[in-house]
């Protein structure tokens, strides 16, 4: 009900618009994420009012980006997961393993080239075991990945013998992803800014990206109408795998060290900034720019109490209500009254 | 002692005995402060923030400004990158870890703002101006010590010793424990099992209800922190034990009035003073006017300040208590 | 009559569920360019059978082969590689995705894994076009459509595959008049080129004008084959399906009572976009009918009067009480009770037991100050079970594994509990049914008709809702037609026969086709 | 399907015993939780075997018992608001808050029935909000219950400054749930005993508990036959938020404190335990005895980790490992493929 009522709702707004308008709006400006980008613009105009010196610097813009890149990525696969019906609590322990692997000093003997396909590697792998779990093994993908979340880190703690693992000086390379720039941005946007380029059209344009929404909406229809289900689920994990291993190589690059201690509770800001973004948590529907205008909401927020100073108390409290206050601006009964 | 800590109150207040008097207190140039520390959810962390607040509070030529405390590195990382832009004059930094922060420690180093590092030591010395923090190995022997010698007093010869750890991926935590172990084994002890709880209250009594299960017989048990000992002694009276004695770690005012009481199992605590937090704000100050130590003969602020870790038990807790903080 | 050996032959099928023999045995033989229609009770194993030929179910035992070889249908690719297309009793669309992008989904226009959506796009709308559905863009998120033209895109997607055999379960089901029309038409189009379809309705008048021959299974087990669609008789088709004789007919209308106490009350009733300035009545003991198109509107009217849609304008009386509106449970607690369109969306709780969906509205009956007399309330599900032949009889079982018309069943069950005086509530007023024989086979229809027809002769006041005009004329006392959310004319049935009615409701579609409107 | 299968696999169990068996069974036993008591006797009889002394001792059960009565209880509320279709991340914040408000020097100063009054208004409160902003203000309930864990947390360190909040002397009567023993149990094992027997009747016996199913499982179909759904939703949220009330004077008990540091990551162990008992994420189904059961899974496996002196990472990893084997043990497929 709710949701057609929504639809009904943004087919005249769609209309009451000029249809050049319309068109340059595109993806971005869809009426679904016009409440997002009003949240994201208010924080911004709070920002100019309380920090007009420090707000709208570029150094502070270039500060929010590379804050996001490292959940960016991840949030990027966990759409594809939540879209898919699924749901991956085990992104940062899988970060945070993936990059205790690629420094360990095995590993760093070969060179940044070899430390960066580990990361990725193991990221995927740990991916795919969590998709067999979950497709093959018939585990519940809440259950499957909170294991993976508690395995993963032990796994990370034992190689790492609980020690944070410094990336040696002639690995450097990997840390000038984080002090390198172009156009004044370093290259860990870029990073980034590609994975969500990527995503997005493997969503939007290919036939594996459509079939995700079968897969999440009505995984009857879509096996009946001859999708492998199994294996679809399981890519996705995989691919969520996969953006946690390009999460490690990001946050290695801006701590320089590989840690057990990476992306703590980066599920929960992950899942967080999806569904703000208006994916659905039950699958079938949702989008990459969404998730991302959600996280950047949640970024410039954190961005907002440092450069104001608030106590943590403060801040927490502030946080809640801001949430709570971005969403009622955004849907007020956009995805109905169930996750 | 003659290592009297330099405040009188529970705050970093200005004393005489920490060069007051000298014309250090006297207001300079005007100097922001930046200050970064991990996310208040402890006591202890809770108090290095309230000092160094206060401390600042003190001095009408000091703006202090506090980023967003968090417990991940990569906003903490954020946050010190804002505080250089804003171009604060120095900073205080208290890493969630030395080694991940280390990078940015150095860009404001670069950038020509010292840094005053607090407790969690940045590995490469260039990051920082000047260190000061507690000894945690230290505390570890101190902690040792104190139960080796009282075992050997009593005769024990095969002890059953229980060490309850902090958060266990923390340096400073494998610090302590190595400590308390190489302390032990002067006595020929070693420790007969180790659980790490997460600094909180209630871990500690989790951590806690099972150990005592897993062993009928204690004889000491050490504790590294007197936040999540609230919770391990809370353990201990709902299992009704009472065959050994505990030691405990930082120094917090409860844990010093269940020493005086001298009813508790709790007999000891070694000291881990998050005054230091006052102090290093007043080091902060002190570099960024280019000033000296008033009682020390240099010109200069000295590069490293190493806390003692002090044993207080029933006979010199009313000397401490004053010291003590509130969890 | 056709072609010696058989496109498709089915021998020997068994399939078991968990206590049901589902299929015990069951023989099938289709022909190319032929529309072999399959029929049964509810329950008989008519889409199981279906289901097994597209992949979906893997029989226990028995052959499939095609064109005399022996194939193994074990997925719902390789149904659709061997040329079989299927159109499902429920509707297995996924409502995140297009309407193109539901046609072609598992068969995507694409080069390298890219989707090319212009090209899926045409041809959509092709398909469409000739399916007599050129309004239904491709670029339309399914989730927006209503359940007639979801049916409108399951049939085109049958159509995409290009397959040799279409099977079709029920799929006039949620369609209109009008629309079966098309339907047929392209049927025929489909046979012309030597396409074979199986055909499964519960409408006979539909058999016997588009089937070619007939196969009647019951429980599970093949009774009849092959019978000539259009000569053999209605009565004989049915004692075969029912093992009984049943006569299809509606039960006698008692005379007109001159003076009936008004249950329900409309006045000027409005829903921006659906319907406007709706009045009317519904006498206690009377039927009343809704006759109009798919899309008139008839659904959200009585969602409103029911509470559960807010009107912009305009009151609901039940026996002269103000409805709240907007809550349902106001409208339960006055005496209202509705079985609403989409049983699946709207009515039922799929995983759990029959017992437990048909007392859900009346479970204070079965309770005192909140606590469930569990007894009471299985003896009246049982009762109901019994009453309105719901199969199998065992209520314990979860609704989602009962047979289509036996999950409508159910729906209606949940209104018929027994409510007297003593609940305080004042029991039931006036029955809201909107489409409440979908699905439902014509022994128990006529069962339902009866059922109703009792609860009327007990007072209440019954609004029924049909797509089927003859339901509508041989059921209600009197008739409203709706055209484009107006009440455009009403009258007793009596007066009313099938084309007088089809006149007043397609007037509304030509009358808009000129642009003339009301 | 793959639940019909199951449904196939229990039904032949339940043919297989003999009708008296069948009927002794009875619910904890029902063919659902077999799995589930295997693998708690299986982790018995690792106990029994690696340590034999320890683990079978009347003492070490009450602790593990009372180990579990914290997150027990808040596990009914949870059970509740996700067999009702909704999540409830908020819990061990508000059971912090509650702790908290109910450890002031203010509040102290009533005694302890007024202090054990406190805590449960304070949980009962933050529920209501939860519930109304998720039924009245259709926020999505992981979005409006994670503003509720951040803003409660804030407001726990704001009003104990970050304290540790002693319970005074005067007040031991709370601390005397944990240390006083009735039969051998501590007081707060019937505390929890009765909220897990209170709410097992009202989620089978009551038309309440009937109608959380029915919302939970179709919201659409539940307000078309006359339930009020939004009134029934916000209801369970007050549950849950009642559970964290009587969790916060259980945790006061044992710990002889209020801290704003209480629960920490409850949620997760709260919700895993409820969907390891088999009650599905997406609504509709479930059981109190069920997430009990999976609770205490969790209460012994890290139970018989300390007895066995594990170290944390070796803790994990096997943990994670035992949660796989466990619910493969319990369910291969009972509740399919998505979550
Ligand atoms: N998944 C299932 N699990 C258990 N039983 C099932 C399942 N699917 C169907 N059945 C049972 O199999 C029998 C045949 O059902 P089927 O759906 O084939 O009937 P049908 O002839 O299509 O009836 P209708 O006309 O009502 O659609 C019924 O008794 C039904 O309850
Ligand atoms: N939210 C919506 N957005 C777009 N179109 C809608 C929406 N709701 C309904 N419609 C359209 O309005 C029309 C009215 O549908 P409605 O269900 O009222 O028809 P009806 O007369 O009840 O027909 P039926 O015989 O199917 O019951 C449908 O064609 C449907 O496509
Ligand atoms: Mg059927
Ligand atoms: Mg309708």
């Amino acid at each position: 009900m709710t949701e057609t009522k929504q639809a009904a709702r943004q087919g005249a707004l769609a209309r009451a618009l000029p249809g050049a308008a319309r068109l340059r709006l595109g993806r971005v400006g869809e009426a679904r994420h016009v409440g997002l980008i009003l949240a994201l613009a208010l924080l911004a105009v709070v920002g100019l009012i309380t920090r007009p010196e420090n707000f709208a610097t570029s150094a502070n813009l270039v500060s929010i980006l590379a804050l996001a890149s490292t959940i960016g990525v991840i949030t990027v696969g966990m759409t594809f997961v939540i879209i898919g019906g699924g749901i991956d609590l085990s992104v940062g322990a899988v970060m945070a393993l993936a990059s205790v692997w690629a420094t360990t000093l095995a590993t760093q003997s070969y060179g940044p080239w070899v430390m960066a396909m580990c990361a990725i590697l193991v990221g995927t792998g740990a991916g795919l075991i969590n998709g067999i779990l979950i497709a093959y093994g018939r585990l519940v993908p809440f259950i499957a990945t909170l294991a993976m979340l508690v395995a993963a880190r032990g796994l990370a703690q034992r190689i790492s013998d609980r020690k944070t693992q410094l990336i040696r000086p002639e690995n450097g390379a990997i840390v000038e992803l984080s002090t390198t720039r172009v156009l004044g941005l370093p290259l860990l946007v870029y990073i980034f800014a590609l994975v969500v380029v990527v995503g997005w059209i493997v969503l939007n344009r290919t036939t594996f990206g459509r079939r995700t929404f079968a897969v999440g909406g009505n995984p009857e229809a879509a096996r009946l109408a001859g999708i492998d289900v199994r294996r679809h689920t399981m890519l996705l994990y995989a691919i969520s795998g996969f953006c946690c291993g390009v999460a490690a190589i990001l946050i290695m690059a801006r701590t320089t060290t590989g840690s057990s201690t990476h992306g703590d509770l980066y599920e929960l800001d992950a899942i967080a900034a999806v569904i703000i973004g208006g994916t659905l948590l039950t699958g079938g529907r949702g989008s990459i720019i969404g998730s991302i205008l959600g996280l950047l909401i949640f970024t410039v927020i954190t961005n907002l109490f440092i450069l104001n100073g608030l106590n943590t108390s403060d801040q927490l409290i502030a946080k809640g209500l801001i949430i709570v206050a971005a969403v009622l601006l955004q849907r007020r009964g956009l995805v109905g009254r169930r996750t | 002692t003659s290592n009297e800590p330099p405040a009188a109150q529970q705050s970093a207040a200005p004393s005489p005995a920490a060069g007051g008097g000298t014309d250090n207190d006297r207001p300079g140039r005007e100097v922001k402060i930046g200050f970064s520390a991990p996310a208040a959810d402890h006591g202890w962390i809770a108090a290095i923030a309230k000092n160094a607040e206060e401390a600042a509070k003190q001095y009408s030529d000091v703006t202090f400004v506090p980023v967003e405390p968090t417990n991940d590195i990569n906003q903490q990382i954020s946050a010190v990158e804002s505080l250089i832009q804003q171009k604060v004059d120095v900073l205080v930094l208290l890493p969630n870890d030395g080694e991940q922060l280390n990078q940015v420690a150095r860009r404001a180093m670069d950038a020509g703002i010292p840094v005053v590092n607090l407790d969690r030591i940045f590995p490469d010395k260039l990051s920082y101006r000047t260190w000061i923090g507690g000894d945690n190995y230290g505390m570890g022997v101190a902690a040792g010590h104190y139960i080796g010698r009282k075992l050997k007093e009593k005769g024990v010869t095969d002890p059953v010793i229980l060490e309850i750890q902090g958060i266990a991926t923390l340096p400073l935590t494998q610090e302590r424990s190595k400590g308390f172990e190489d302390a032990l084994r002067a006595y020929g002890y070693r420790v007969t099992a180790r659980q790490d709880a997460q600094f909180t209250v209630e871990s500690g009594t989790e951590v806690a209800t099972n150990l005592l299960q897993a062993h009928k017989k204690i004889d000491a048990i050490w504790n590294h922190d007197d936040d999540q000992g609230v919770g391990v002694l809370a353990a201990i009276k709902e299992a009704g034990r009472n065959e050994f004695f505990m030691v405990g770690g930082a120094g917090s005012a409860n844990a010093m009035r269940e020493i005086q009481s001298g009813t508790s199992v709790l007999e000891c605590t070694v000291t881990y003073s998050p005054t230091m937090a006052g102090s290093a704000v007043k080091l902060a100050r002190l570099i960024a006017q280019g000033k000296g130590m008033s009682d020390l003969v240099e010109h200069q602020v000295p590069q490293s300040i190493t806390l003692a870790s002090e044993t207080i038990t029933k006979d010199n807790v009313e000397q401490y208590l004053p010291l003590g903080f509130e969890s | 009559m056709p072609s010696p050996a058989p496109l498709l032959r089915m021998r020997g099928i068994v399939k078991h569920f968990p206590g049901v023999r589902a299929l015990d045995g069951v023989d099938l033989d289709v022909h190319a360019g032929e529309v072999h229609c399959l029929l049964g009770q509810n329950g008989a194993g008519k889409s199981t059978l279906i289901k097994v030929l597209s992949g979906a179910h893997r029989p226990d035992a028995g052959e499939v082969l095609l064109d005399g070889r022996p194939v193994r249908l074990a997925d719902p690719t390789a149904a659709m590689r061997a040329g079989i297309a299927t159109i499902y009793q429920e509707l297995d669309l996924v409502d995140g995705l297009t309407v193109a992008e539901n046609i072609f989904l598992g068969h995507e226009h694409a080069a390298f894994g890219f989707v090319r959506r212009r090209e899926a796009n045409r041809a959509a709308a092709g398909l469409l076009a000739r399916l007599g559905h050129p309004e239904i863009h491709p670029a339309t998120e399914v989730g927006r459509l209503s359940p007639a033209s979801k049916q409108v895109v399951s049939m085109a997607r049958a159509l995409s595959h290009n397959a040799r055999l279409i099977i079709m379960d029920e799929p006039s089901a949620a369609l209109a008049h009008d629309e079966v029309a098309n339907l047929f038409r392209v049927i025929r189009e489909l046979t012309a080129q030597g396409v074979a379809v199986v055909y499964i309705s519960h409408r006979l008048e539909e058999i016997r004008e588009i089937g070619d021959r007939v196969t009647v299974l019951k429980d599970g087990r093949t009774v009849a084959v092959g019978l000539p669609a259009r000569d053999t008789p209605t009565s004989r088709i049915v004692s075969l399906m029912t093992g009984r004789d049943v006569e299809y007919v509606f039960p006698p209308r008692p005379a007109p009572a001159a003076e009936r106490p008004e249950v329900l009350r409309v006045e000027g009733l409005t829903l921006p976009g659906h319907f406007a300035d709706i009045s009317f009545t519904v006498g206690a003991g009377e039927i009343v009918g809704l006759a109009g198109l798919v899309g008139s509107g008839r659904s959200e009217i009585i969602e409103t009067i029911y509470g559960a849609r807010r009107p912009s304008a305009g009151r609901v009386l039940l026996d002269g009480k103000p409805v709240r509106p907007g809550s349902t449970r106001h409208a339960v607690r006055l005496g209202m009770g509705l079985a609403p369109e989409e049983r699946k969306a709207q009515a039922l709780l799929l995983e759990e037991p029959v017992a437990r969906n048909i007392t859900l509205a009346g479970l204070s009956r079965y309770a005192r100050f909140g606590w469930l007399d569990r007894r009471a309330e299985l003896a009246e599900a049982n009762r109901l079970a019994e009453v309105l032949d719901i199969r199998p009889r065992d209520v314990r079982r979860p609704v989602k594994t009962l047979s289509g018309g036996n999950q409508q069943k159910a729906v209606l069950a949940r209104w018929l509990t027994e409510r007297t005086a003593a609940d305080g509530a004042g029991g039931l007023r006036l029955l809201l049914l909107d489409e409440p024989t979908r699905g439902v086979d014509v022994g128990a229809r006529a069962e339902l008709y009866a059922v109703i027809r009792r609860l009327a002769d007990r007072g209440i006041g019954v609004l029924l809702v049909s797509s089927e005009v003859p339901e509508v004329l041989g059921l209600a006392d009197r008739v409203l037609v709706i055209r484009e959310g107006r009440l455009v004319h009403e009258a007793p049935a009596t007066e009313l026969d099938e084309h007088r009615v089809l006149d007043l409701v397609m007037v509304a579609r030509h009358g808009t086709k000129e642009g003339s409107g009301d």
